[in-house]
């Protein structure tokens, strides 16, 4: 179970260079290498209402195992999808990274955060803002995600296409 | 374009002309003709078990509060204060003894009548009368609950909601019953998911099964692809269970089916339809033979529907416990709202893959809605062409279609012959509104 | 909609029909035939105190300019170049020598006139002339400076300003006299306030004494727990003070009454306002006294007026130095501006009281305007209804309302007397212009 | 507004109607009787070499694909599906085999004809016919290549592109010519500049030379006063030789003269242009010279037109090897496309200079065309003022233009005649279309 | 008087965390735990026009001490608000964090930052942004607001509804 | 030749200091320092699509050396400008900032980080997003800007006035 003094400054750093090189990913579109900082179980999840407490008996916007990550890799930019013959290009941007209040336990840490995203598409930009919640384990001198979940200020307003993960 | 004579010549046997999509003032008539005429889809009653619970939505442009009084009866009130017309509940959904009017505090029962009005004294002499309906929150014209789906219209001018939903109703009644407790149970809140078309788009898709296996190509051939690069015997994921019949053939969807019902309405399927494939989930059977019995158990589940359309406002399928919403914004803009619910007395499994499916299928984040939502997309960006002024909806015109017991009439399953239907409709209900749709 | 006559048919004694709110067309006539007629607040004069000081705005839909010209004499031009038609002066406000349109240079006197035409030879034999009036930044064609409240109609054919103001000029003197030399004087810049609203939501509700108490209820109860919480003999803070009034009740407000005058306008009070209360600020009596004696002094500072409307377009107070400025924008968009000024030769503590109050009442981050933009809003979707038409106003209609000095009728002040009136007069002018209104 | 016979109405011969620049309606009749008839700007055949190569447009609000056909033909298709009318191409531009509409599948050859219809049985007995123009991606009725530029036009009647162009055909020839290989080549891709305004106060400025040493003045005396700041000798920058001219004196503008031509286009200068002072670029002479020989050298880059208008789409520069492209998007949103080629054979140098040019002059973040924009803007919110109705143009109207040889009448460069000109052309093809025109 | 060199590394990191948490209070609409970060005397500006000097004599959107912070806490959500009926939920984001050129003097030392908030409100987001200025004095082994000002880009423009401390 | 492990943990702070610091001198508006920031042979280039390569050969929304830069800087808000009559006013954040994975090579460190940026323009804000290349040289205890890219996520998509350095 960690607490702030748990996690040393050197680790806070290298915390948040990882966060940075995933936002980089998603950026670039890059799902291979995205994938690779997730675990074997890693999952990602973006509610469709604050205060979700289950992914998998109430409609979530999001939520995705590295098979369907797997899945969305190949489908992304795929000539035959009508909606990936234009271009997502985004940029995202954290900030206020510092160690979650709550702590899931065991030897995960979770990492919170605040992010804003701006993502071109089809000639618009949508914007995006919420809190990241990154539980990291550490895996030789980096650190694997286990579960990340995106709290959007508006999970439970109208949503737009979504072609890739914030 | 306002002249309703003028409407009719939009429609004709094998084409619509490209403004019933397009033109503003037609939206503008299609919310009193249809939207105002119709029976709509309101909500499911199981969203307010308790008195006081209330739900807010609109039908067409019409603010309305759904809400369980103290007799436990469901009412659907407009959502208006009799005062000055403020809109009295803002929440989407909550609980409360009565509505207040957060203006000038005009206070309502649960059924919408005004039981306080502040500093009444000034309206003595003038003709006030607190039971005078134009000063509550009106109850709106008609109101029918069937197996807890609640549909209501603005007009009292109405066929009976039997007579209305027709064949469909069992489309209703098989949801329901395929629940061991005969029960359904609204789990969650929705997606709502904005589309810029015009909502006819969406409502055509539903039943348009010469789509699938091409706007839906690309998630099918990324998910076999994944696969053969698993090792052999990989157990084969839920996920592809529900991706891959969105490729099916089109001899699959032929073989379907499509049935064509009164005022606008249509299905597809029957015996078959993309869900039949599904595993069985542990318990549910045992759980519906409980219940009714091996016989009634196998014609509840023989029943197979995929997208029940009941025009113009709301679809489900019968093996999947989703529903979806149509709510027209503007001409160009329309708003899907996805439900969810749970059997009662089901294993949470089957829930749990209804969520699932619904992930995959109708979020804004799927590999499957935004394809969807291209395509309407694009036919707004095409439909301003100079170069065309028709849409054409001819497929299956040379075939009979053949009577089916129930009602409606049934064609091979990729056939524009719902398009056709509902837009023979459409045009009726323009011209007249619903009586003689 | 277009038929003038069909104006007359949206307001009847007791009622106005919805679509005087929500129609863009309608809101395109008043444009014309209201705000292109009546008198219009533009400014005040201490905005602009050294020659070549300019401030611009709009009176409707025409951009104007307010400027200071050599002989001191205040103008309101057109801002609109005589060549092709750009806007001119582009800041809100600033100082200068003269006019230049940024586009090809032309350039013109503080009072509009055409003194510069680059390489003018290109005009020779064309019928330019310079002088001619339609190459000028034209003169707004009514304007009138009282006590430095500058208005402005873009109407020659106009009551005078006297005529017009009528007895809220009582107003606009107590304003000034309240300054122990007889001048007030803009300070800083406005706060600026967009309401999704059409602008007589906001005017009606300057005058509806059936809201506080109701709609402003919360931050009233939240003082009050906040004082409870406090230990024993904390002094009365002056937001309390301020707050308070809003929650007074209803007898109160029937008895500080209201007042239809001609021209639409009305006010409160007149011996008491919701401001009565206010403690003394040290040093004004003395001032006020030292300026006017002592009896003048009581005379001034017992007028009491809260919110006199001079319709369509300000309000102000007696007790607060704060004026309030409607901006129409479009059918439901409406900008309120809010301007603040000192009394000269008063403590600066008035002014602080002021800013203040402002702060607490009429920001958009205050806890009473977005209470009130709610409100309005909330008309806004509730009227949208399908289940009626009119929006009520009835309330008073029982009683007599009395004549009062100085014009006008008096009424109780939680009756919709003063709505009445306003659209008695919405609807002569929507019919014929301000002449006969 | 819809009546056409009102548009003629709209346009005098020394101003024209403000509503020509405001209302939403003429934009619409813009549409289709302007943007409809007359040949308008597609693209440059460079952009699409190869065999499959597309690029995709609007023409107005149609819109198209330009492509390069198998026997190396290019051809421009509407853009939209012959199924239910979705657009078939996204991309801005690419290269495929074929189009394919990722709706339904139907697929066509690179000249918009349909060989592929999935599941084809189900139009079986129904009339369809995949030859059938409706199904197919229809061709545009009119177009032309002329030295590689592509003009279409949605309509069938249509003047000859010879005679449309008239005299501006010198401009293409010579921009071309100016190419030691007589060919030029796209590069890269455009700058897309969104204007807030009306897409003809764009066109009517390009020929407006009473402007630049006005609006542009800043830029200018930036420039002076760095240069002033720098030590004696330092080399002129290439910027300051772009930066200068735009400050020119009105004797200069006057000198260059403009020419009004048929079907409203215009040019200015002829022999001298504000480019004329360009330093040489090393190599290109030779090329030229090579290439064409000291005479016919001398003879094409002689001529030097600044701003050849091709009403109402187009304009490019003979020295300058950029072209802007006119896209109305609504009566106040224009976006202007600032394209760039390189002269074959020629240095890249000349390219290096034009991109220095367009970056300081055409875009969006440059110090010139942000004062364009402004002043565009301005007129919109002059405009909107209640107290004038037309925009003038009279200036030049004193002096009797001389006809020029290759057609058409010049007049000294400041004059409006170019405005007038594409007014009376303007209202024109309001009434009647281009045939007339 | 403080200078870059007078604030240590560890108190910049420790000043940046208590920002976030700042922040992160907003955020969750707690304004208790908000309030309990400004000292007894602490304000909070929201200038009315860039470079606004005083905010007794001329208009500000806000300028709130501890007495109106208090009230405004008890109004917040309040039942009988109209306003209050709908959520309002956000999402700040904090860059830039660096001393300020300009100090106030005293034992006070004055953070500057750039925000970007975006905030939920009614089914639509609306976006601020702008400077944040923190005048911060030492407690214990944390800090206290004496005064935040909040300058907007457009501080003079229109504004629309806003009901809580961004 | 930089790598990650070339960069020492107080330099990267000193860097982040400095590009806030740049961004600070355009968010006031300031270009007389900003241009301090960049080395005698500096330059500024937003390319007016992605992945651009050539500056000089294709079309770019801004490419500025020192020259244009001081033009530009005397431009901004001449009162002879139509355009300039209106203030800008902007809030740039960074974030994401990190030691590129190209470098540049020589004894230039290229830094790449994501902005997101409102300027405040006649009544109007406009959002620009998208990374940040700098490539620094060490000057004494600080740096020099040799070269700045910025590529926005919509460079090919219509643009609107851009009156100052993002
Ligand atoms: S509008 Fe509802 S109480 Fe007045
Ligand atoms: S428009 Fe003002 S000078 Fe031309
Ligand atoms: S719309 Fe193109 S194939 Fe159906
Ligand atoms: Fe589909
Ligand atoms: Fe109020
Ligand atoms: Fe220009």
């Amino acid at each position: 179970m960690h607490n702030a003094s748990s996690v040393s400054r050197e680790d806070m750093l290298l915390i948040e260079n990882f966060l940075y090189q995933e936002a980089q990913y998603l950026d670039d579109g890059d799902l291979e290498n995205w994938m690779s900082l997730y675990s074997e179980d890693g999952v990602y999840w973006m509610p469709a209402s604050p205060d979700q407490t289950c992914p998998l008996t109430e409609i979530s916007i999001l939520y995705e195992d590295k098979l369907l990550m797997d899945i969305r890799r190949r489908n992304l930019g795929h000539p035959l999808a009508p909606s990936m013959e234009y271009p997502v290009r985004g940029s995202r941007i954290l900030g206020n990274v510092h160690l979650a209040a709550d702590q899931p336990g065991g030897d995960a840490i979770r990492i919170a955060s605040k992010f804003h995203a701006q993502l071109y598409y089809r000639e618009e930009v949508t914007h995006f803002a919420g809190r990241y919640s990154h539980d990291l384990v550490r895996e030789e001198n980096s650190f694997k995600i286990v579960h990340k979940r995106v709290d959007l200020i508006n999970a439970d307003g109208v949503q737009r296409n979504l072609l890739i993960y914030i | 374009m306002a002249d309703l004579n003028e409407m009719t010549k939009l429609v004709e046997e094998n084409r619509v002309h490209k403004s019933v999509y397009l033109e503003p003032e037609i939206f503008d008539l299609e919310m009193d003709h249809i939207w105002g005429k119709a029976w709509v889809f309101v909500g499911h009653d199981s969203q307010i078990p308790k008195t006081g619970d209330f739900y807010t939505t609109e039908i067409g442009r019409s603010p309305v509060v759904m809400v369980r009084a103290k007799d436990g009866e469901v009412h659907v009130l407009h959502n208006r204060c009799g005062h000055k017309g403020a809109k009295v509940a803002g929440k989407k959904c909550g609980n409360t003894a009565g509505f207040r009017c957060p203006y000038h505090g005009w206070s309502y029962k649960l059924d919408g009548s005004l039981i306080g009005v502040p500093n009444r004294k000034g309206y003595s002499d003038t003709g006030f009368d607190i039971k005078d309906p134009q000063f509550s929150m009106t109850k709106v014209a008609s109101v029918a609950n069937v197996r807890g789906f609640v549909f209501a219209s603005l007009s009292a001018d109405v066929p009976s909601i039997e007579d209305f939903l027709g064949d469909t109703i069992r489309t209703i009644n098989n949801v329901a019953d395929r629940a061991p407790e005969g029960e359904i149970e609204i789990v969650g809140s929705p997606l709502r998911y904005e589309h810029d078309c015009n909502w006819k788009m969406f409502v055509e898709n539903l039943n348009d099964s010469m789509h699938p296996m091409v706007a839906h190509a690309s998630v099918g051939s990324a998910a076999k692809s994944y696969l053969a690069d698993q090792p052999e015997g990989t157990v084969y994921p839920r996920e592809a269970e529900i991706i891959f019949p969105f490729g099916s053939s089109y001899e699959f969807f032929d073989k379907m089916g499509v049935t064509a019902l009164k005022y606008g309405h249509s299905y597809m399927g029957g015996q078959a339809s993309i869900h039949t494939g599904y595993s069985d989930i542990p318990g549910y059977m045992e759980a519906m033979e409980a219940s009714y019995g091996t016989e009634r158990t196998k014609e509840i589940l023989s029943q197979n529907r995929h997208n029940t359309i009941i025009y113009p406002s709301f679809t489900l399928k019968d093996a999947i416990q989703a529903m979806r919403v149509v709510r027209p914004i503007s001409v160009d803009k329309t708003i899907i709202e996805t439900w969810h619910f749970r059997l009662k007395g089901a294993p949470e499994e089957m829930l749990k893959r209804t969520i699932t499916y619904s992930r995959l299928i109708n979020s804004n984040a799927s590999m499957v809605g935004p394809d969807d939502w291209d395509c309407y997309r694009r036919m707004h960006e095409g439909l301003t062409s100079s170069s065309a002024e028709w849409v054409d909806m001819r497929r299956g015109l040379g075939e009979d279609a053949e009577p089916v017991d129930g009602g409606g009439e049934r064609s091979f399953g990729t056939s524009d012959i719902s398009f056709r239907n509902q837009y023979r409709v459409w045009a009726k209900y323009m011209k007249t509104g619903a009586e003689n749709a």
